[in-house]
């Protein structure tokens, strides 16, 4: 196992990311989210990124770093994701006003989809039929084919350059557990990436320190660990504020 | 008209949630759909699914002892009850597109009598938010939208034709209004429950499409 | 949470199992194989059925439950797996007489297709492309598609009526964990079967018994458990002997 | 003809385990690749995985200490490397398909200039035993096959074209015989190092196809 893949800090980690790379940032609401990496990424300043997560930031207070911090940095080319907008039309996100200005591209993609997507990337799988979306918009002018009297649509493989994530626990050799809902994209990113960068709630244990039975991501797919100091150096997730932007 | 608005957000919620039957698992979408799962249906065993992968959670956690790394669809901090599992976000839309739900419950903006809905972009809207809706809308075996009967404006939400671009097409099983419990029949509306205060003829104004009344029609329970 | 999944034997688990089914044996090797779901479905006598697994037996003593049994017993008219004979010519398996007289259907598929094939049936996927099998004989007449410059071959979900799986741990829930290899295709056929029968290691706990992060097969995908008794009423792996048959 | 039989079984292993880089992921197939797992390549750090989901296995299990749920490819006891995991079917082979295997070690009844490879079937069977061939082979970064250099009948091995049906096209990097290490070249066979005790002209005359020998040939190394 490669166990030198500790970073002493963010900065460090995503210091070699070009510009034109196409990263995903795992995440749902708040749990799993790369919030560390993502403000490295602003400090780093690489552009003309492609960038895949499920939203591009959430409409709530606190505001944490997000797609749309940076699009408004300058950093970002397209998003693929299953929101341009939020779910309640009256929230309107930073990156929407970008959007809709023309000042960044965009790929709407069904949440699981774009989950089947990353899976299927990761493994080897360079396209297959879903039945999602089929009759919509989305479906017009694509590829679809009859398979046993349903109708399905024709989705291709969304690799990756990086995948920033975010887990609770991590061994030297890189192997991962995630807290509860804190898994959601992350472990389907890791694989569909050719360099993946964890964010780490704890300590990082020695090879072994994960029973191999209890592994959530392999440390194969795992090339980079940086542990998130506490509050108020390190991001956590916070309560929800209900109070709107 | 009589002015009567009908149902409140969690009477609705708590209508559809009396449709749930034992041993089923479900998914509830953002919004008044999440209200369900506060709803008392007795002994009956329901799992409750969350598009981020958690299977079997429970109500929202009291202040303070929220787990902030465990939400459902909506953000919100929740629970889990004894026997719920974590899976990752492409197993999650396999348990989902596999056909394992046995009812989804969303928001929407308009259903057609044709079963269509609508409920991810406005008209003229750059872009929208899909989220999960699309794949739950395609597969779960039972699709339940909860919607205000009209828009602000006053114009019905139940209509012959979406004129939105539609999420899913012949997939509504039943359309909870503040007016009361449809089913489209693909020819129409029929109205399975009149909510208290409402008359049939308020209903067929602000309803498009044909209104089809349900034999002995009742009125929908409210506590 | 359904909690009413335990039987008390294993003939209770399969009684109901009609002719013409499709099932699926879980198993590598020893680790996982559900011989006790196997012996008592050969007690049973269900007939014409489709039976998938990796192998159809193995060439090693002692002989376990296996589908050359099944075969033998006349109730098997065709196995998907991915071998029909043993990795050395030199092993001649029971299956392979039977197939080659033509008692039998057999069809042969690379393990990571009937992997991916099952997984697809499980979540909702109907085909998919892969690059195994491109250019040799599994191909020839076979639908192929050229993606990004390179040849796949289109693949279709194996959906099946019955699961027989095994596991170390279950709770009442059906939540399962599986020890180190013990794992293999259980999960993904799990997933992939209207009804999975589960055998299981250890006495099954109340629900909740494993914590949600380190359930390996939700509960949703398991239907009915039976607890595997000591040897030598239950069957168990046993040491590879290097005598042949 | 001198009559040498050239390596063994475990020198054959012995000599691919070297090709072996510090930090590859390498899957052994069933039989004498399994031996490469027992070479001794100095500080190399390398994660063996099995078809089964086992990723950083070790050695073979003293006896008396096996773990009966716990196998690599062969069916044979092996122990867990510190930093282990294990995964099921499906992800096992989303490694392999998904790029991350450096190297793929597996036998074969022949290989061609080409780098076709024929594992699965004999001539006139009916069915085979493809097992993860298919999958490795196509998939693998780099595919090292380990085979005697002729037949039982005394027939080379290392052919022009395959005659048995392939089990991939064009993959092979290092075809490892008891006579000498070679790499297809599409148009013949480069000997690369050659087995003590054999000569190219011995070679030649049991190779289908041409023989190119490498500038400045190296005898392999035994121990």
């Amino acid at each position: 196992m490669q166990t030198n893949k500790l970073r002493g800090s963010f900065q460090d980690a995503v210091a070699d990311i070009p510009d034109g790379s196409t990263i995903a940032f795992g995440g749902f609401a708040m749990p799993g989210t790369p919030f560390n990496l993502i403000r490295a990424l602003l400090r780093q300043g690489a552009k003309r990124l492609t960038l895949v997560a499920n939203t591009t930031g959430g409409a709530r207070q606190p505001r944490m770093p997000d797609i749309g911090m940076l699009v408004e940095n300058g950093q970002v080319a397209k998003v693929i994701c299953a929101f341009t907008a939020a779910t309640r039309p009256t929230d309107v996100l930073p990156f929407t006003k970008h959007y809709e200005a023309g000042d960044v591209a965009a790929e709407l993609v069904p949440q699981g989809t774009l989950a089947e997507r990353l899976r299927a990337a990761g493994a080897g799988i360079p396209a297959f039929y879903t039945p999602t979306g089929v009759g919509t918009e989305l479906a017009e002018g694509r590829e679809t084919r009859m398979i046993n009297g349903r109708e399905y649509l024709l989705e291709y493989a969304l690799p990756l350059d990086y995948a920033f994530i975010r887990a609770r626990t991590a061994d030297a050799a890189g192997n991962l557990r995630y807290h509860r809902s804190q898994r959601n994209f992350n472990p389907v990113m890791a694989t569909a990436a050719r360099i993946t960068i964890a964010e780490i709630d704890e300590p990082v244990l020695p090879p072994g320190g994960i029973d191999p039975d209890d592994v959530h991501t392999p440390g194969i797919y795992v090339h980079r660990l940086v542990q998130v100091p506490p509050e108020p150096d390190g991001l956590w997730p916070a309560r929800r504020q209900e109070k709107r932007r | 008209m009589s002015g009567a608005k009908g149902l409140t957000r969690q009477q609705m919620a708590d209508r559809v949630a009396r449709e749930f039957q034992d041993g089923w698992i479900v998914n509830l979408g953002v919004g008044i759909p999440t209200m369900c799962s506060n709803t008392d249906i007795g002994g009956r065993d329901i799992t409750y699914h969350s598009e981020n992968g958690v299977i079997g959670y429970g109500g929202i956690a009291p202040e303070g002892q929220e787990d902030m790394n465990l939400v459902n669809a909506g953000g919100q901090n929740v629970t889990l009850k004894p026997g719920a599992a974590v899976v990752h976000h492409a197993d999650s839309f396999g348990v989902i597109r596999g056909g394992r739900i046995d009812a989804t419950v969303m928001g929407a903006y308009q259903v057609s009598m044709t079963g269509d809905f609508a409920n991810w972009k406005l008209k003229g809207q750059k872009g929208g938010g899909i989220g999960g809706a699309m794949d739950l809308a395609a597969c779960a075996k039972r699709v339940f939208i909860i919607l205000e009967h009209v828009t602000r404006d006053g114009l019905p939400r139940l209509v012959t034709e979406c004129d939105l671009p539609v999420t899913a097409r012949a997939v509504v099983t039943l359309a909870m209004t503040n007016y009361g419990l449809f089913e489209p029949t693909g020819s129409g509306f029929r109205l399975r429950e009149i909510a208290p205060g409402l008359t049939v003829a308020e209903i067929r104004a602000r309803t498009g499409g044909t209104l089809v009344v349900a034999d002995g029609l009742n009125e929908i329970a409210t506590t």
